[in-house]
């Protein structure tokens, strides 16, 4: 076992944290805006530091851009659909939590 | 993959396709039938594939692999057809089942009809 | 091909091609419908006149088509089959000209002439038959093609009558077609021999052979009505005159008479037959069915029912001449075949006639008839007191060659049988004959419709009195070497052998 | 160390096969119809998972792209579709509420026996599959030693098109055949809302269409070698067709109805012309001329990768485009 | 080399024409005729090569099985594809008018997606009986159901849509049942290959499964009693030329896949209780499809359970055909009752689209009067009758003999009842709409007057099932190239 590859799993196992905590979230959170947030920006975080992870490893500097990208590409998509889940409820009226029962 | 358990797989592949056959005979809305051959399909795969996995060498083999591709690229055509299909008979019936014995209604009332006439 | 080969084909194809070119002629085209119908009919007199000197002169008729494999399609003429053909090919010219004029003025003339040349075409390929995948063939075609000349009015009743006639005949016909299934995969696909082609299975077969035979009379028997099997026969009634002059005198019930005999004589071979314990219960079955289709034709009062029940009875003799063992028999059964036919066709063209022309078609109604109409009544005479046997006429020839025959074989009963018939069949036909010629007419007929200068139309009058002529012929010259008798006598030569 | 990574291969294979069935169970049984279509698109990409884990990373692909996001969409837009006319005509019978209720059409009793005859179904595939050697080889060896003389390296591109690419050509029919079958069908119906309204969306398909098609080509390339090929670059390819048919970037495009055509016929036409050219040249029906295997393949694989692309982006619409004069 | 070509031509001509079909949607008809002329001058060359040369085998891209497929041509094959083309140009030649008659919106584009389909559906058979490789078949089962669907629902009303979404699930899931068989037969021996199959199976739990997936599969889509059920909907609802390829090609791929996988590839499974178990349910169909056509209100209705009755006999060759005594006439019977069927289904069909056409409807109660009226689709009817009865000389009858004798040297009498009573209950049902024709009625209706083409090329079909019958010595001994037992 190497440095990188202790590396890696350290990597790897920040990334499942942040995973952890978002899936909590979007189980335990109150409502559909609060999950959102914790869906996204957790997940991203949680794939980034996966990606790195795998990057350690990869053979090539080609494999290394194409993790890369991928990242890149998750993080617009989940950006945008967030946006878009968040902003078409906001649109149907749905009530965002404030932390008083109604 | 040598350490994978195959029998495990195969019968999974199995249960799949039972449970596909299952809801594709009990349930009548369109949709979920569709959605059953799917699974059914997806059990086929899971059979071809696992028996493709039982090789030793580093790869698998990829002849099952070529047909399982195929496999899929049918499925997708069959379920457009069929969703399809699917969507002119909710338009033409107003229902989303095409439950109504076995010959059709239609023809029942025409055979009594022909009886009394 | 040899030449007669072609004569063969010929014959065939002389009114089935006239029968196909017909189906699609217009309805309007009615001159050339009839030139056509006459034209196949006298090319296939022409073709069997020629067949029939050269069967005479022991000229070899045979063609043959493997359509299956290790199965022939095979046509051959031998003595037995120009007996029949002949007779159907003559009947059929003056029942062709009959049925021209019959129905002069009635829709679907060309889908009826159409069936009609289909229906001789299958009668002159049974008798044609070498084989019996080959009659088997013609035979449902028979069936095929009669079927929407019973049916041809359209009326309710005669599709009740067609519906009955198809079933039985479709019944019968699948009976005979395991018949012949089975004995092919006993015998092999054999041809028809004179004196049978069973000897060899006689001895380890003897049980299934028996079955067998009782299948082909019952599959057969359907087409020649016997008694129980006769039911459509006084149905199919319903259907035009010339169409019954032709299923009873000529092509259905004789085609079953037919087939009875091929099978005792050219399949089974009739000492076989009798070896095998098999004739005495035909022989019964023809005797019931004599006496049971008098007893029933002496109470009908519509007069084509009446003929009806009278032909079961009367082909009945046929069969039972086959089902006496003897030359004498034989001669009386086969000869029957021909002057039977004429005698019936005389007299369904007689009714016919009375039908058309005056609205008759009860026994009740004809008082008189013989001074309207002398000369229909005259050959419907003729033909009635042949049919009851009174001498020299055609039907007493083969009476006495019957009765000889059974007494020779030993068979006393069956001349009771034939006493009894024939007093039963004058209590039938005496009665009609003495209200025709003795009885005053009434002030009115039925429904009549005048014909001109004759009494009625030409064509309907030539037919019956040519048939009748045939009929004194028959009888009068039945010892000159130019006879149905003679023709017969050779084939019972043949069958009995040196 | 070895025996726990086999110990975990074994906990992780059975915790993967169990939530494939459970999802399967689910989503052909869950009574909120919407729910299940969710749970089937999870299901498949559980299965691409399961593909990987069996070697088979080209069948991965093709499922994560194809069974479960081009399926799973095409079902979401029926069901959508679905909805809007039921919810615009009267429910003409009780059993017509695609919504909420679980459908119970079938009786109780035939349930059983269904159930019954499912489980004997089961029970004779187990009995049948455990009697399979673990080991065996099927074709692999017969595909390796072949392989260099097919024009590829990559052996199921070598199986696609090559050793069996007759299968192939006649698979290429089918996804043909199914666009002329949904076309014959019905009228297709351009997405309902516009997102053009939607400037980040919009924002983010320019960002994206490039990539799809340059993906699409990439792994058109990469096929001959790696995982990927025509079909899962068709994916990509028709992945990008339905993002711009949901921007309503391609109305254009979809006037153009011969251009259409043309291209979603180009596959077979190509293919099979290339069968032909072939046979002319060597005397074998789609038997390429030695040493020339990859350029011919390459040459087939756009051709139906087009085509592919097409199609499947075509199925989405469920329908013909415009109407026919 | 001809033959490579014949190959290639029987099925890539039909698919070519059918994307150029697609391409070209005014040009259909002609496309259609170009392909049917192409696929006959192939068909003509492939028959002369087997009957010159024996089985002609075509290895596919130059590989052989089991990595590659095979293409194979015996007698059985070549008999196949004719029947196929025959028929095939008969309904070229009759939707070239069909769809052509209304002159709306909607028949207009029912003929243009027609032809396209059509050419799909033909370009499957054919490569289906070209086929040696049981994957490669799966592929063309699904060309094959998928155009069969399509078609079906070009109808487009209600009761056509109806069962054609009940046939494509019929389908689909036949076909997944079938492929799962053939997981388990690769799984087991590394072949798809028939011919090595046929080497290297060995009877075992793993490929008796697969063996009955596969045939439950192909049973479903044969329409074999009880998997009946989704036929007489479909068939009597889908377009009449429709209707006419459905029932007499369709069904039959898929029993010809059997027969390839019982007799050929598995021939050692292929045990007397299998065989007896498939005539049973073959003997099940004729008397239950024949009960059915004979209260039948439609006549298209009555054609179609005919189809599922007629379809009883083709099972009947499994238990008479496996014997060696008198098994090639069994096997020869049945396939060309087979032959003598497709053309007798297509006549009725054909004909029934005409009376259709002419009268509106097809209720058989009130067809008196009309069908008098065209007489050439009457006769047309008629003589396809006689071949469904199975009367001689026709074709039916030729095919029925064969099957007859052979239950008797093999003393399976039980067969012999049950196809005299089916041809009996055949005549019954045909004669109930025969009937019609003599029927007097005072006041008809004038018809609707049919196009020319549209009743010669149903009395052409009728005629072939006739007079096929006549000269049948010629398929049995085509029959006899690679035929499947020493």
């Amino acid at each position: 076992m190497t440095i990188l590859d202790l590396i890696t799993g350290l990597l790897l196992l920040a990334a499942l944290f942040f995973f952890v905590a978002g899936t909590v979230g979007l189980l335990r959170f109150p409502d559909l805006y609060s999950r959102l947030h914790a869906l996204t920006k957790a997940d991203n975080v949680g794939l980034g530091f996966a990606v790195l992870a795998l990057m350690l490893q990869a053979q090539s500097w080609s494999e290394v851009f194409k993790l890369g990208l991928i990242w890149v590409l998750v993080l617009a998509a989940s950006a945008t659909v967030c946006f878009l889940i968040g902003n078409e409820a906001l649109r149907r009226g749905v009530k965002p939590w404030t932390g008083k029962s109604p | 993959m040598p350490d994978t358990d195959h029998r495990l797989y195969l019968v999974a592949g199995a249960a799949l396709f039972a449970i596909g056959f299952y809801s594709l005979v009990v349930q009548t809305h369109l949709l979920r039938r569709i959605m059953a051959l799917n699974v059914m399909g997806s059990g086929v795969f899971l059979v071809f594939l696992t028996l493709a996995d039982r090789t030793t060498g580093s790869v698998a083999d990829p002849v099952p692999h070529a047909m399982v591709l195929t496999g899929i690229v049918v499925a997708v055509c069959a379920t457009g057809l069929a969703l399809a299909l699917a969507d002119r008979v909710q338009a033409a019936t107003n229902k989303v089942d095409v439950d109504d014995g076995p010959d059709g209604s239609q023809d029942a009332t025409d055979a009594k009809e022909a009886r009394r006439g | 091909m040899s030449i007669h080969a072609l004569t063969l084909l010929g014959i065939l194809f002389s009114s089935f091609l006239t029968g196909l070119v017909i189906f699609f002629l217009k309805e309007e085209s009615h001159r050339l419908r009839t030139w056509l119908n006459m034209l196949g009919a006298g090319l296939k007199l022409v073709l069997v006149a020629a067949l029939l000197w050269g069967v005479h002169e022991g000229k070899d008729y045979s063609w043959s088509f493997e359509f299956l494999p290790g199965l022939q399609l095979a046509l051959g003429a031998d003595a037995n089959s120009v007996l029949f053909v002949t007779l159907s090919t003559v009947l059929w010219f003056w029942t062709t000209l009959y049925a021209v004029g019959y129905l002069e003025d009635s829709p679907h003339r060309s889908r009826f002439f159409g069936f009609f040349s289909l229906c001789v075409t299958a009668t002159t390929g049974i008798a044609l038959s070498a084989n019996l995948i080959t009659f088997l063939i013609f035979y449902e075609l028979l069936t095929v093609s009669t079927y929407p000349l019973v049916v041809h009015r359209g009326t309710p009743d005669a599709l009740r009558g067609g519906r009955i006639y198809l079933t039985y005949t479709l019944i019968g016909g699948t009976v005979l077609l395991l018949a012949v299934a089975w004995f092919s995969r006993l015998a092999g696909p054999v041809a028809f021999k004179e004196r049978g082609v069973i000897e060899a299975l006689m001895a380890t077969h003897r049980g299934e052979l028996q079955l067998l035979f009782f299948l082909f009379v019952l599959g057969i028997g359907v087409k020649a009505a016997i008694v129980p099997l006769h039911g459509w026969l006084p149905k199919a009634m319903v259907a035009p005159a010339p169409v019954s002059s032709l299923l009873h005198a000529v092509a259905v019930v004789k085609a079953g008479a037919f087939g009875i005999v091929r099978i005792v004589y050219d399949l089974y071979g009739v000492e076989n037959a009798a070896k095998l314990g098999l004739l005495p219960p035909l022989a019964v079955a023809a005797s019931v069915t004599i006496i049971y289709g008098s007893v029933r034709a002496v109470f009908q009062d519509e007069l084509k029912k009446r003929l009806a029940y009278s032909t079961v009875s009367q082909v009945s003799y046929i069969v039972l001449g086959t089902a006496i063992l003897g030359p004498l028999a034989t001669i009386g059964g086969l000869v029957h075949l021909v002057h039977q036919g004429i005698m019936k066709i005389t007299l369904f063209f007689g009714a016919g006639n009375y039908a058309e022309t005056l609205g008759i078609h009860r026994v009740s109604e004809m008082n008189g008839v013989g001074r309207r109409m002398p000369l229909t009544t005259a050959a419907f005479t003729v033909a009635a007191l042949g049919m009851i046997g009174v001498p020299p006429l055609a039907g007493y020839v083969s009476k006495w060659y019957l009765k000889k025959g059974a007494i020779t074989a030993g068979d006393e009963w069956v001349a009771l049988v034939l006493a009894g018939s024939s007093l039963l069949n004058a209590a039938y036909f005496l009665p009609i004959l003495y209200r025709a010629w003795f009885l005053a007419p009434p002030k009115t007929w039925p429904r009549e419709h005048p014909f001109g200068k004759w009494e009625t139309h030409w064509m309907l009058l030539a037919a019956p009195l040519v048939t009748a002529a045939l009929v004194v012929w028959a009888g009068v010259f039945a010892e000159s070497s130019f006879s149905p008798l003679a023709w017969v006598k050779l084939i019972a030569a043949r069958e009995y052998g040196p | 160390m070895d025996r726990e990574i086999a110990m975990m291969s074994h906990v992780f294979d059975w915790i993967l096969v169990l939530l494939v069935l459970a999802l399967a169970w689910r989503s052909l049984n869950d009574c909120d119809l919407f729910r299940g279509v969710i749970q089937f698109i999870a299901l498949g990409l559980l299965l691409a998972v399961a593909w990987l884990r069996l070697r088979a990373p080209d069948v991965a692909l093709a499922e994560a792209a194809v069974g479960s996001g081009l399926t799973g969409a095409l079902i979401l837009s029926a069901l959508v579709r679905m909805r809007q006319r039921e919810r615009r005509g009267v429910p003409a019978s009780a059993s017509s509420d695609t919504s909420r209720t679980l459908q119970s059409g079938t009786s109780n009793r035939s349930r059983v026996l269904i159930g019954a005859l499912s489980l004997a179904l089961l029970t004779a595939l187990g009995w049948a599959v455990f009697r399979f050697s673990a080991q065996s080889s099927g074709l692999a060896v017969e595909s390796l030693a072949k392989l260099p003389e097919s024009g590829v390296t990559n052996p199921v591109t070598a199986v696609l098109l090559n050793f069996r690419a007759y299968d192939t050509l006649l698979e290429i029919g089918v996804l043909l055949l199914a666009i002329v079958g949904v076309w014959a069908l019905r009228r297709g119906e351009r997405p309902g809302d516009d997102l053009r309204e939607r400037p980040l969306l919009m924002s983010l398909l320019r960002l994206l269409l490039p990539v799809l098609v340059l993906a699409a080509g990439y792994l058109l390339w990469i096929g001959a070698s790696a995982p990927g090929g025509a079909f899962q670059g068709g994916a990509l390819l028709a992945g990008a067709l339905v993002l711009g048919l949901l921007a309503g970037l391609a109305g254009r495009f979809l006037r153009r109805e011969r251009l259409l055509r043309t291209g979603l016929t180009l596959g077979v036409l190509v293919f099979a012309a290339a069968g032909l050219l072939a046979l002319w040249r060597t005397g074998g029906l789609l038997q390429y001329p030695a040493g020339q295997g990859g350029a011919w393949i390459l040459v087939i694989e756009a051709a139906a990768l087009i085509s592919i692309g097409l199609t499947l982006g075509l199925l989405y619409l469920g329908g013909r485009p415009e109407e026919e004069k | 080399m001809t033959a490579s070509w014949s190959f290639a031509l029987l099925v890539l001509g039909p698919l070519m024409a059918a994307a150029l079909a697609f391409v070209f949607p005014r040009r259909g008809r002609g496309v259609a005729l170009a392909a049917a002329g192409i696929t006959a001058g192939a068909w003509v060359g492939l028959v002369r090569e087997v009957m010159a040369g024996g089985v002609q085998i075509q290895r596919v891209g130059g590989w052989s099985a089991p990595l590659g497929i095979d293409l194979r041509a015996d007698g059985l094959a070549v008999l196949m594809l004719m029947v196929t083309g025959l028929i095939s140009g008969a309904v070229t030649l009759y939707s070239g008018r069909y769809f052509r008659d209304a002159h709306d919106l909607e028949s207009a584009h029912r003929e243009r997606y027609f032809w396209p389909l059509f050419l799909f559906l033909w370009a499957a058979l054919n490569a289906l009986f070209l086929s040696a490789d049981i994957f490669n078949l799966y592929v063309t089962l699904e060309l094959l159901g998928f155009a069969a669907v399509a078609l079906v629902a070009l109808a487009g009303n209600r009761e056509a849509l109806k069962s054609a979404m009940r046939y494509l699930f019929v389908s689909l899931a036949a076909s997944l049942f079938y492929l799962l068989g053939v997981a388990l037969v690769y799984g087991q021996c590394a072949t798809v290959d028939l011919t090595l199959l046929a080497a290297k199976a060995q009877p075992g739990p793993t490929l008796w499964v697969a063996l009955a997936l596969m045939t439950g599969g192909l049973l479903a889509k044969a329409a074999l009693f009880p998997l009946h059920f989704w036929l007489p909907p479909a068939h009597a609802n889908a377009p009449a030329p429709v209707s006419a390829l459905l029932s007499a090609l369709v069904v039959k791929g898929a029993f010809y896949i059997l027969l390839r996988l019982w007799f050929e590839a598995f021939h050692s499974l292929n045990t007397p209780a299998v065989a007896q178990v498939f005539g049973g349910l073959g003997a099940a169909a004729i008397l239950w499809g024949s009960a059915n056509a004979l209260f039948q209100p439609r006549l298209k209705l009555l054609v179609a359970y005919s189809t599922v009755a007629q379809l009883g006999y083709l099972f009947l060759l499994f238990p008479l055909a496996a014997a060696r005594d008198g098994g090639f006439l069994a096997w020869s019977g049945g396939l060309i009752f087979l032959a003598a069927h497709a053309c007798a289904k297509t006549a009725m069909f054909l004909t029934a689209g005409n009376i259709l056409h002419a009268a509106g409807h097809d209720r058989i109660k009130d067809l008196g009067g009309i069908t008098h009226v065209p007489p050439i689709s009457t006769f047309a009817f008629g003589l396809a009758g006689l071949s469904l009865i199975g009367l001689p000389p026709s074709s039916g009858f030729a095919g029925k003999w064969l099957l007859l004798s052979a239950s008797l040297v093999q003393g399976q009498w039980w067969w012999v009842v049950v196809m005299l009573v089916g041809s009996l209950l055949a005549a019954a049902y045909v004669m109930r709409v025969l009937t019609r024709a003599f029927t007097r009625v005072p006041d008809a209706t004038a018809p609707h007057p049919i196009p020319p083409v549209m009743e010669w090329t149903a009395l052409a079909m009728a005629v072939l099932a006739v007079g096929f019958g006549l000269v049948a010595r010629w398929p049995a001994e085509l029959l006899r190239v690679g035929v499947p037992w020493p």
